[in-house]
């Protein structure tokens, strides 16, 4: 098949069984790719309920159709698994590497179901899979890993997915990490990976990807590359990566600090700011056929972290060890994210965690002898010893490991501190203090509090968006860019409204969440430059070039809304219920105490109207979120639907 | 498995230790000259340089053989003899540039490295470390990483 | 008076477009095996250094090559190599002081950059301008003036300071 | 595949070790009727074709004819025959086929004459000699090997066929094959050899009856021209072997070279060519090496006696392991000879196929990363520059 690789690998580390089968063109048709095509290979492979620790669950690295071509910005790569974390659909996507080496080794998707007897490593080298021994690298950290499996395979250029301590104990938030610096690092997958006593995937690929039409495909492709270097946030985005939207949230006061108790930091932008990158390097780094490059390899000069070499001062790491932990310089967040990435452990929910950890002490809720020293806020040493101990399971860190809920019950008897939705910690800014198609697709994430699934492609960051009123979001963009969107006319028409002033949330969080679903499944990058830049038109346009499929921007759009209703259809096996979308208490009770948003909270009553109409317009039952087979038979996901409905 | 030979001229001591093993593991005699792997010591000593089969991918060491006796292995791409076919008329040995073929004088063969089918004495033995066993896929060598870190290394 | 493609590693930010893009111009697929330019990831200097052929004015690759597979083209005067001749004895490989020639896994010839006739997709897909097509006269009289340059804004900090 | 062989491929550079019974008949053999099966081809054993039309697509045996929509031509060489009397004779053998062999290996008595001192010749003198037989050879040039070794190498190797018990006759030509129906004796301007079987080899000329006037442009060499290609001046046609004429890839001349594994790529390329695919034929590689008594000896490009006196230039150097005879034409190496470590011709032919000027190159070679070839050149350096002035 033109532009897949074509086939699924299955390995079976029960039995050592490693068996290579096709993909079908019309499951490719169906459901894309990676995101697509994963869920549906979860959905086939498990049954319900199934403990996701157990030989049971299945582990899946899927890349998408696109990924590993000269496409702009395709490199994303999806792990999915039952998430031991939420119980609900796991997934998580990386850019990197891994997933152009999965497609040059001959593989659009991974399937890794049963448990070893004993450490194993997977090792790919195109057509030659072995199941390898891992004992020597069995509690090993993953650059500790890494090093070795190089060092091994006399090679810098193998692909490595691994997991660290976090992974090897079964840590309910372990990352799997991709390389040393990126990782899959929600839902917990590190720890389905750890259960199946499977440390690591080494993968080789010396193949290549052919593609439908050379011409046409070049043409496409340079201008693609051409609309991402022209939208309005290239400049920043390339510049300042992630970074360059932190110093926005800190002037709207939206800052997670102290685990949400407040959302302005003073010194904010002079020491966590995007200025602060310039101190530690100039290279840039890019995942593969990327033109904005918005990583950075850092390289702290002086002080106590002296030596430490990282890549990535990223938003992510900056406002969850910087706001939420209240970490006050750069070099402490680098170390603690550096100890995150080699202990394998998700920033996010690390972070989400050890905050509810360290209010429960700011409280009293929690003596110091309980947990054996005190957790003052922003001690960057106490942080690493609380990963450390948290990756190894010891003392106060086998109750953390089950993730901040569970931790919070166990500690205190309530969730009050516990940041999350649906189980998994939530990330970044506090919604109290803009509410946004960004802020309600949190609720309404297929994987929990996690807003990488919903990304509004015209959200505009100048505008501090407070929730007087719920059902809309400022637009603020020129007419030009206003012409360049790439979305329907008649739906262009009822998203934004007439004056363009304003768009609606609802219908924006569906659009954007069936087209990040697409974005996903093909592997493109969500990032802002490339989400401006790309819609289902030029997606059709990419897609027919590659794959040579004769396919328009409806039936894109329609990929997307599948994958997104597979997705609910998997987590209402597994349980899901209307009442789990809700936000942490916190937001609805506290009052935001300062900053711009001072005395916001958010009103339950307008989160519930606002879903139930979501969940209308997704063509949903309007109260229990199930889908009406009306929408079930326009999609063709009658099997899994039965399975749902009537178990 | 997939491997070739690579040495490094200047670490190369000129020991011949790598002749002996090689001889020996090959066969079970210590002599030099019956060696897959040659040292060619230029006059004055001072350039050495470890010759040996570089498994060419169109050698013409086959392409001159009578007999056929010298075969591309498909699934390794190892350049192999078989010793039961060869007459011993030495055209492989002239016709090789790259002093890749050895004779054996006692069994009047020739004699061709097979890499120890992927693990080479040679270079387990060799204390100079000037001969490697890397890895003939091409993307991106070692050696151009060598080559870069030498390059721009302040 | 070589043409070749001048590297600036300064500006790589190591997205490999350069790498696809060749193994799609020469081979219609991308396939990094097939690449003649990879960007390397050099954690010691924390830069990226795209390895590609530097086209010498004396190539050894030409000198050692038992079949004269190696010569310089005419039109573009890139060192390229004769499919047909080439027996993949990986010599040039042996002697490059930047092991850039390497072997086509399916084809059997040895590889390197041929300028793409003229015009480098390398150099038209990379986004950073970290490469470019230069005469060797013009890279050496290019770096001159970049030294030029660098002097002179120091001498103005210095004067600066001075005022 | 038509042939007027009776039997499947088989080498014919290994006759001689099979005349010395040093392999037994069916090594001789490359491939067996069942390979040709297995490879879906239809062999066709002992069918000499007689006519050709390339107009009608049609060859033609004795008893019935073939249509053809693409043909390769790969006739191959027949031994060059004079006519000298008494070649009729019982006894007498030209060494080109299987068959020659086993009638050589069959032949009775004591004494055996091999005329010509070609690599055949003096192969099958050595078998002779294996055998048990007494053996004379007559040369009709100055040397042994004419065409592969300058005088020094030749005496060389003609004092070790000397010393193992051949005798040597040089500057005689052959006049008469005498006896009655058998062979008795050979007769030549300064003697008369004793001889129970005469093998003549002195050369070898393209197998072309096949061929009527004007059907295909031939070279100037006698051989069918043929492009880079191998196709021949016929719409369809190609040729590949010792039939065709072809370039020499160290002197760029054109001429027969007919040697075993120059028609092997040949036939790969015309037959890879035919069935649509479009490689190109690099030029012949004229490396031939040859075994004298176990010692072995090898040439390739051009001999001193070819350079005219005034640009030629020669260094030899002999070594307990051997000699080593450059040819050099100004600072060009042109052509080179060795006896004993022949894999110093194959290392060299790099530097010929360069063309360049040595001095240059010896200069420039600093690194000891350049190579065998240059390093066999270093290790003359002294005497090389001394010969430059």
């Amino acid at each position: 098949m033109l532009g897949y690789a074509g086939s699924i690998l299955i390995v079976d580390l029960s039995s050592g069984k490693i068996e290579k089968v096709p993909l079908t063109e019309d499951m490719a048709r169906k459901y894309l790719g990676s995101l697509g095509i994963n869920a549906k290979l979860l959905f086939d492979h498990t049954r319900a309920g199934i403990d996701p620790l157990s030989a049971e669950n299945v582990l899946i690295f899927g890349a998408g159709p696109l990924v590993g071509t000269l496409i702009p910005t395709a490199s994303k790569s999806d792990v999915s698994a039952k998430s031991p974390l939420t119980g609900l659909l796991g997934t998580t996507s990386s850019g990197y590497h891994f997933g152009s080496e999965m497609k040059y080794a001959g593989y659009d998707h991974i399937l890794i179901k049963g448990k070893a007897n004993k450490p194993v490593y997977l090792a790919i080298q195109d057509d030659v899979v072995e199941i390898r021994d891992a004992s020597r690298l069995w509690g090993k950290d993953t650059w500790q890993t890494i090093d070795l499996l190089q060092e091994e395979w006399k090679s810098e250029e193998i692909q490595v997915a691994v997991i660290g301590q976090s992974g090897e104990n079964l840590i309910r938030f372990s990352a799997i990490q991709n390389g040393k610096y990126d990782a899959w690092a929600r839902t917990g997958m590190g720890a389905v990976m750890g259960s199946k006593l499977l440390k690591a995937i080494v993968i080789r690929g010396k193949g290549g990807i052919r593609v439908a039409d050379k011409k046409a495909f070049k043409q496409v492709s340079r201008e693609m590359r051409q609309m991402i270097i022209d939208s309005p946030f290239f400049e920043a985005v390339s510049k300042y990566g992630s970074m360059a939207a932190a110093g926005v949230y800190g002037k709207f006061g939206a800052l997670p600090v102290k685990n949400y108790q407040t959302g302005v930091i003073e010194d904010w932008f002079q020491t966590r700011g995007f200025k602060v990158l310039e101190q530690y390097s100039d290279q840039k780094m890019a995942c593969p056929a990327c033109p904005v490059g918005c990583a950075h390899w850092a390289v702290v000069k002086e002080g106590a972290y002296a030596g430490l070499k990282i890549k990535g001062i990223e938003i992510t790491p900056v406002f969850e060890i910087g706001a939420k932990l209240f970490v006050h310089d750069m070099d402490g967040i680098l170390q603690c994210a550096a100890i995150f990435h080699r202990t394998g452990t998700d920033i996010v929910s690390g972070c989400g965690t050890i905050a509810m950890l360290m209010e429960l002490y700011q409280r009293g809720l929690i003596s110091e002898d309980t947990i054996g020293f005190p957790v003052p806020w922003g001690d960057v040493e106490t942080i690493c010893k609380l990963i450390r101990m948290i990756s190894k399971r010891e003392g106060i860190g086998d109750i953390l490991a089950e993730g901040a809920k569970k931790a919070n019950l166990a500690l205190t008897g309530n969730d009050d501190y516990a940041m999350t939705i649906k189980g998994l910690e939530i990330l970044s800014f506090d919604p109290r203090s803009r509410w946004s198609v960004w802020t309600f697709g949190i609720l309404t994430n297929t994987r929990g509090g996690d807003n990488l699934r919903t990304r509004n492609p015209v959200e505009n960051l100048r505008f501090p968006s407070l929730p007087d009123d719920y059902r809309t979001e400022p637009f603020g963009f020129p007419e030009e860019f206003y012409n360049k969107i790439d979305m329907p006319e008649n739906v262009k028409r009822k998203i934004i409204n007439p004056d363009r002033k304003t768009t609606d949330i609802i219908l924006m969080e569906k659009w954007s969440e069936d087209l990040i679903a697409i974005f996903n499944a093909i592997g493109i990058c969500t990032r802002p430059p490339s989400l401006q830049a790309q819609g289902p038109t030029s997606i059709a346009r990419m897609l027919r070039a590659c794959l040579g499929w004769n396919i328009d921007a409806e039936e894109v759009m329609l990929m997307g809304e599948r994958i997104w209703n597979l997705q609910r259809l998997y987590n209402l096996r597994e349980g899901e219920k209307r009442e789990d979308s809700l936000f942490p208490k916190r937001f609805y009770r506290e009052k935001l105490p300062d900053g711009p948003a001072k005395g916001m909270a958010i009103d339950p009553d307008q989160v519930n109207q606002m879903l139930d109409d979501y969940y209308e317009a997704r063509g949903w039952d309007r109260k229990t979120g199930v889908p009406k087979e009306a929408k079930i038979a326009e999609l063709g996901l009658g099997d899994e639907w039965f399975s749902v409905v009537l178990p | 498995m997939n491997g070739i030979l690579v040495a490094d001229m200047e670490r190369c001591t000129g020991c011949k230790l790598c002749e002996i093993v090689c001889s020996v593991k090959k066969e079970w005699v210590s002599d030099p000259p019956r060696s897959r792997i040659r040292i060619t010591i230029q006059r004055g000593g001072k350039n050495r340089l470890p010759t040996f089969c570089q498994h060419c991918e169109e050698p013409l060491c086959a392409a001159v053989c009578p007999v056929n006796a010298v075969r591309k292995d498909e699934s390794t791409g190892l350049i192999l003899l078989d010793r039961e076919l060869c007459v011993g008329c030495r055209a492989c040995v002239s016709a090789c540039p790259l002093f890749g073929v050895g004779f054996d004088s006692v069994e009047n063969k020739a004699l061709r490295c097979d890499l120890c089918h992927g693990d080479p004495a040679c270079v387990k033995y060799c204390e100079a470390g000037a001969i490697q066993y890397v890895d003939r896929d091409p993307f991106p060598t070692n050696k151009q990483r060598a080559a870069a870190k030498k390059l721009y290394s302040p | 008076m070589n043409k070749f493609i001048l590297v600036d590693p300064g500006k790589c930010i190591g997205c490999r477009s350069c790498a696809l893009a060749c193994s799609f111009e020469h081979d219609d697929e991308f396939n990094l095996s097939l690449t003649r330019i990879s960007p390397l990831w050099m954690t010691e200097i924390g830069r990226f250094i795209p390895m590609t052929c530097q086209q010498c004015e004396e190539p050894l690759c030409l000198d050692v090559c038992p079949r004269k597979a190696i010569s310089a083209d005419k039109k573009t005067s890139a060192i390229v190599v004769d499919e047909d001749l080439c027996i993949g004895c990986r010599a040039c490989f042996l002697v490059c002081p930047f092991g850039v020639p390497v072997i086509h896994r399916n084809k059997g010839y040895m590889i390197k950059c041929d300028l793409c006739g003229g015009s480098p997709q390398c150099v038209e897909e990379c986004s950073q301008q970290a490469l470019s097509t230069v005469e060797s006269d013009d890279a050496a009289l290019r770096k001159r003036r970049e030294a030029a340059q660098k002097l002179q804004a120091l001498t103005e900090k210095i004067s600066e300071k001075a005022s | 595949m038509v042939t007027k062989e009776p039997y499947p491929l088989y080498s014919a550079c290994i006759l001689a070790d099979y005349i010395a019974d040093r392999i037994p008949r069916q090594r001789v053999f490359l491939r067996t009727a069942e390979d040709y099966a297995r490879a879906g081809i239809e062999l066709m054993l002992a069918r000499p074709v007689l006519d050709w039309s390339p107009e009608r697509h049609m060859l033609y045996f004795d008893d019935g004819a073939l249509r053809y929509d693409r043909l390769v031509i790969a006739t191959g060489s027949r031994p060059l025959i004079p006519p000298v009397p008494g070649i009729e004779k019982d006894g007498f053998v030209a060494l080109k086929t299987l068959r020659d062999a086993d009638l050589l290996r069959m032949a009775h008595g004591k004494n055996a004459v091999v005329v010509g001192t070609g690599p055949v010749g003096i192969e099958a003198a050595i078998a002779l000699r294996h055998r048990g037989w007494s053996v004379s050879v007559v040369e009709m040039l100055d040397r042994v090997l004419p065409r592969l070794f300058d005088l020094p190498l030749a005496n060389t190797l003609k004092n070790r066929l000397e010393k193992r018990g051949i005798n040597i006759f040089l500057d005689e030509k052959v006049l008469e094959i005498l006896g009655g129906t058998r062979v008795e004796g050979v007769q030549t301007d300064r003697r008369a050899l004793p001889a129970d079987v005469v093998v003549w080899v002195i050369g070898m000329r393209p197998e072309l009856t096949l061929l009527n006037e004007g059907q295909l442009l031939l070279g100037a060499s006698g051989g069918i021209a043929v492009d880079r290609h191998m196709q021949t001046t016929q719409e369809g046609v190609w040729a590949c072997g010792d039939c065709v004429e072809s370039e020499d890839l160290v002197s760029g001349c054109t001429g027969l070279f007919m040697l075993w594994h120059n028609a092997r790529l040949q036939g790969r390329i015309a037959g890879a060519n035919a069935a649509g695919a479009g490689k190109r034929y690099p030029g012949s590689v004229n490396i031939t090496t040859i075994n004298v008594f176990d010692e072995a000896a090898a040439s390739v490009g051009t001999l001193a006696s070819e350079v005219s006196p005034g640009e030629r230039k020669v260094l030899h150097r002999r070594s307990p392991w051997g000699e080593l005879y450059l040819v050099l034409k100004d600072t060009c190496l042109m052509g080179v000879q060795a006896v004993g470590r022949t894999e110093r011709v194959g290392g060299l032919i790099g530097i010929m196929l360069q063309g360049k000027d040595l001095r240059k190159t010896l200069v420039r070679a600093s690194s000891p990363a350049d190579g065998p070839g240059l390093g066999i050149l270093r290790n003359v350096r002294k005497d090389l520059l001394h010969l430059f002035g």
